[in-house]
């Protein structure tokens, strides 16, 4: 079988991370190596790296396929294939459990929010902004999320914006008392990704890369349809999170 | 040890090397705190070895050294060592401060080099231009430790002279100089003062010291000073 | 064949990043020149061995030597914050540290960093100067702070200079560190970029062309600056004289050392040997 | 009140990034190794104005001291295989480049970056040695190598070595760029640590502990290597003469200058002068 | 300008400084390549300006430097010192290395001194260190320039009495000295160059030199050092 590398950054939790025995795990990891038990003529291996050299990797063909709950918008769509959805996510707004004025995505007109550059969420927001005639004020950053969940907290900024299944497990860390969790209504949610809030596999935009996306996808279909991926689901977010 | 000067007087001080004598001349600058003892200027008194900063720099205004490696300030040119006390310690405007330089500099017969940096100037040269930013500050006293010593053979005789003519010009003066030019010494001392390790050997006008010797010392000391010009 | 590179962008990018620019240099010159301050001072202590200070310093500069910058900059960032919300929670106290701007923090961390770094080398060079300098300032009267002033720091500088320079240049690359507090400089700025076309490569060469000439255009200055300080060494001295090289050059070199006598001379036993 | 800190994880999570530490160490000594020997060479053209060499080498120096570390790793990591690719695309040759692993492209950005920086303290280093001692070699019918070898570069190094271990303690720190290329060090080991449990300031300050210790303990090798390499300085010479300042503790000085004659001594006029 | 030595001649060189005395010996090692001219030992003989760097290391174990700086290796005990050339250049075996340097080192009696490193002695044991470094060469030609100008009046003795023994024993040697010492060189040398800028001024015996010099030149440099020598 040829071997196909699979960049993902070993963050954050539970998508991709490293267990006490130094393991990578996480469902996107497992997903692949779930693919790969069904897919015989490619094998997968795993290569950590920092998040933003993801996608330069799969320009470079340092890699071949990142795992690391990417979403999809136009532009990436551009240079890299996406594979099915993997993962069905629910998006959230954090905000303080006394904030009466947002209720609803259109809400963060003229409030303040901190992102990540490059990640979607933060996309999102500079989508809004562009139509909005009241934008909502993006602080950039490298912060981690656990701190920003904590700048809202202290009422640094209004919100942020950010998956659900992240949201609990960093509640569950660090039992933020003051703030909330707004999920947003499937109208809201397409604002957001223009479609329903999956992620993906990338693959490279490469004859090889469209081969291996042809596999990886009829793998997808596989272990959807034989419960692997509910299994999957069940085991690191406590529900059914698998695109239907 | 004991030691009393008087005004105008110039005292020449002579010692084997080690004996002591820049330690001496440091003492009496304080750039070498002694461990023991006081140092009388005048009224003002000052004792050993506790001396506070401000007496220290009021001390030091009495007395200007002359440094046997010049140690002149490299970054700035002879007008600027020269005003360079008159502006920062005595708080002379700059105009004034220029107006003494020059009047000093000129007596050291350096005006054509006024604006010329240590680096270009021969050591004879840099070692006037030590003289001269001593006698700016207008000391009482004035220290000369070995003022030729790091010098070349013809490069002696210009700092010599002016020390000498020094001397003549400013009878109230005191100056205190360490040489191991004996013949100059014995030109322009009104006292000599023999030193070694364990103190003053002996002192005395410079006929008494060169031709009529009391101390076993000192003639040892002047022997060995004639055998090494002869065998050279 | 997708457009893997697109060359137009490494130079469309370069307008829209120098937009950065000015933060980057705030941080890079307030650093420079709080780390000189307290870098001087952080010298002088350990020079004068000033009893509980030089401890005190001592440990500093070596936790932020032996500490990643990024790790300084997280603490002054993260922990003070988290420090003031146990206070306030054991306390019932309300400090809020969310009104000091972020930007504060930084210039915090990076000056103590270039302190530390810099203390070393300050320290070196005012043990350089010459003590007969030092003795002569002394000698004319000048107080403590006069001496350091007007002769210490003045020699002590030319000797620093290049260290400082290169401290300096160093300073303006690392200021993209400033991001995890959300500060953006030139590098958070080509992040930000890059986030929204997914063109991280064409921006990190637009950085680098951009730091490169800054660099080149920092050295020389420092060149300059340099020049200027040592003024005083340039100037030269009495030329070697020419003529002794002339003749050197013009005139030829025959010598011989021969096993057989030449004829030309012979050994001459010396009359009075010892 | 939440929990903000987890103290205990500061400490439970050094065993686990530890085990990154040998990938640190990799990187440090190879570049520290190559960086060296590549910076001893670019000094040698240097110092000799070699022709081409001598232009080359400045251009590179300069480029490197000119960008961040972090491009220079993004372009030998990444620039290498896209320019393969289009090499690939439009002579329809099939190199790949990805086959050689990501470490030895880290470790060749890290050794060229040192040994541009160390190239400078190297020529400073090798242009202080007394020029006496490399003529005795010469004298002595060494040839231009051994001269190197046996004179230069021991005595080079005594001069280079507190610069060169800063760029050692430097270098240790810095090896956490290498996860933009997918080499797993102890902060990378740290960030991924910290993407599962979610306590990124915790796994900082446990890299702040784990590289404080290590930068303590390559100061004191580096403090045990300058005695072994200074022998021949610490060797002490005949010492002062302990009478006299023996001496010159116990007796008291008494010096007065009065405005009054004293008693003791009339001034007594010169009886030759010029 | 020409000069011819013959093997086991003690050649002292005299001349104002600034004449080229250095540089002519610092050809003579190679440390400084003549702009024209030729050197020639026995039957080897090399053509400035081009001496390919093999030649000039075969030409320099010819001849062997005494240099006024002493230029020991600082990081190397005496013993050390004086293998060195013997192990990288000659080849030899260390035991074979160090029975010659013990030998040379007992020589100019510094055998007690064997594993210090130079700034552990004081001027004239470097001196004489730096002379056993030379002679354990085996050269044709020794070159000394100076060897005792750096040295204190005190220990410049002992330095001389070393040159004079090895020029006493090793009757074989060619040795080529500048001095101003000059009432050495008229004891130890065979013949004297007198040299001043533009070349050889005259050369001969000592006798010749010292008491009837034909030369203006000559006698105004002699003059020049004996009024030196009584004025200081
Ligand atoms: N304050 C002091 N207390 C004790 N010993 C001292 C003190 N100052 C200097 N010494 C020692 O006394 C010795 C005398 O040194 P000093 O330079 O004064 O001698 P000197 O007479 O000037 O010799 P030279 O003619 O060589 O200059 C020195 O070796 C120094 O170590
Ligand atoms: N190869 C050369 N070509 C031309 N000029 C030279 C050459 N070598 C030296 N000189 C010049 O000739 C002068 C003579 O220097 P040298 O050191 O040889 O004199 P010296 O006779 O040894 O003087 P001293 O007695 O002071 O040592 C020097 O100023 C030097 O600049
Ligand atoms: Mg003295
Ligand atoms: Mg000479």
């Amino acid at each position: 079988a040829t071997t196909v590398s699979v960049g993902t950054s070993g963050g954050p939790k539970p998508f991709t991370y490293v267990d006490d025995n130094n393991k990578l795990v996480g469902y996107d990891v497992d997903t692949v190596r779930a693919i790969d038990k069904v897919v015989p003529e490619y094998k997968f291996t795993f290569q950590k790296m920092e998040i933003t050299s993801l996608l330069t990797s799969l320009d470079s063909g340092r890699i071949q396929v990142a795992a690391n709950n990417f979403a999809s918008n136009p532009q990436r769509r551009e240079k890299y294939y996406y594979s099915k959805p993997v993962f069905r996510d629910r998006d959230v707004l954090v905000v303080l459990k006394d904030n009466k004025s947002i209720k609803k995505f259109d809400d963060i007109a003229g409030k303040t929010t901190i992102g990540t550059p490059g990640v979607n969420f933060t996309t999102a927001v500079e989508k809004f902004n562009k139509v909005a005639k009241n934008p909502s004020k993006i602080t950039y950053s490298n912060e981690d999320a656990a701190k920003t969940l904590q700048d809202v907290q202290d009422g640094k900024y209004d919100y942020v914006l950010i998956d659900k299944v992240l949201y609990d497990n960093y509640q569950k860390t660090y039992h933020l008392d003051k703030i909330k969790a707004i999920e947003l209504d499937s109208k809201d949610t397409k604002k957001i990704s223009a479609s329903i809030p999956y992620s993906y596999l990338l693959v490279e935009k490469t004859p090889e890369g469209k081969k291996i996306l042809t596999a990886i996808n009829k793998g997808i279909t596989k272990i959807q349809s034989n419960g692997t991926a509910a299994k999957l689901s069940q085991k690191y977010f406590n529900g059914n999170y698998v695109p239907k | 040890m004991n030691l009393q000067i008087d005004t105008g007087e110039v005292v020449g001080i002579i010692g084997p090397s080690g004996a002591g004598k820049s330690t001496l001349l440091r003492c009496l600058n304080l750039l070498e705190t002694p461990d023991a003892g006081s140092i009388q200027i005048n009224d003002q008194k000052f004792v050993a070895p506790k001396i506070a900063d401000r007496d220290k720099i009021k001390f030091r205004q009495e007395t200007s050294m002359v440094f046997q490696q010049f140690n002149l300030f490299r970054q700035k040119t002879v007008l600027e060592n020269v005003t360079e006390g008159l502006i920062t310690v005595q708080k002379r405007s700059k105009a004034e401060a220029e107006t003494i330089a020059r009047t000093q500099i000129e007596a050291v017969g350096l005006t054509d080099r006024i604006d010329y940096y240590p680096q270009q100037l021969s050591g004879g040269q840099k070692q006037r231009v030590g003289i001269a930013r001593s006698l700016a500050m207008q000391p009482n006293i004035l220290l000369l430790d070995e003022p030729t010593s790091a010098l070349d053979t013809e490069l002696v005789d210009e700092v010599l002279i002016t020390i000498q003519q020094v001397v003549e010009t400013q009878k109230n003066l005191t100056v205190i100089i360490i040489s191991h030019e004996l013949s100059f010494i014995r030109d322009v001392a009104s006292r000599i003062v023999v030193f070694d390790v364990g103190g003053i050997v002996e002192q005395g006008t410079p006929t008494e010291i060169f031709t009529t010797p009391k101390k076993e010392r000192t003639k040892q000391f002047l022997q060995s000073y004639q055998r090494q010009a002869l065998t050279s | 064949m997708p457009k893997l590179i697109d060359f137009p962008l490494i130079f469309t990018n370069i307008p829209r990043l120098l937009k950065a620019l000015p933060v980057t240099l705030e941080i890079t010159f307030f650093a420079m020149i709080f780390g000189l301050i307290l870098g001087l001072l952080l010298a002088v202590i350990k020079i004068n061995k000033i009893p509980v200070l030089s401890q005190i310093s001592a440990v500093f500069v070596s936790f932020i030597r032996g500490t990643p910058l990024l790790v300084q900059l997280y603490i002054s960032y993260y922990a003070v914050p988290i420090l003031l919300k146990y206070i306030n929670y054991y306390n019932h106290t309300n400090f809020n540290v969310n009104a000091v701007p972020a930007l504060l923090f930084v210039l915090i961390a990076f000056s103590l960093n270039e302190a530390a770094y810099n203390s070393e080398n300050i320290r070196a060079a005012l043990l350089s100067v010459d003590r007969g300098e030092i003795e002569a300032a002394q000698s004319l009267g000048m107080t403590k702070w006069q001496v350091l002033k007007r002769v210490t720091i003045p020699n002590a500088t030319v000797v620093a200079l290049p260290t400082l320079g290169n401290a300096f240049i160093g300073l303006m690359k690392n200021t993209s560190l400033a991001f995890v507090a959300s500060v953006v400089d030139m590098t958070a700025q080509g992040q930000i970029l890059a986030g929204s076309n997914y063109r991280y490569f064409e921006v990190y060469l637009s950085l680098a062309i951009i730091y490169w000439i800054m660099t080149i255009i920092t050295e020389q200055i420092l060149k300059l600056l340099e020049k200027r300080l040592t003024i005083f060494q340039k100037a030269t001295q009495v030329a070697a004289p020419a003529s002794t090289r002339r003749f050197w050059q013009r005139s030829r070199l025959e010598v011989a050392v021969h096993d057989q006598h030449s004829t030309s001379h012979e050994a001459v036993q010396s009359p009075n040997r010892i």
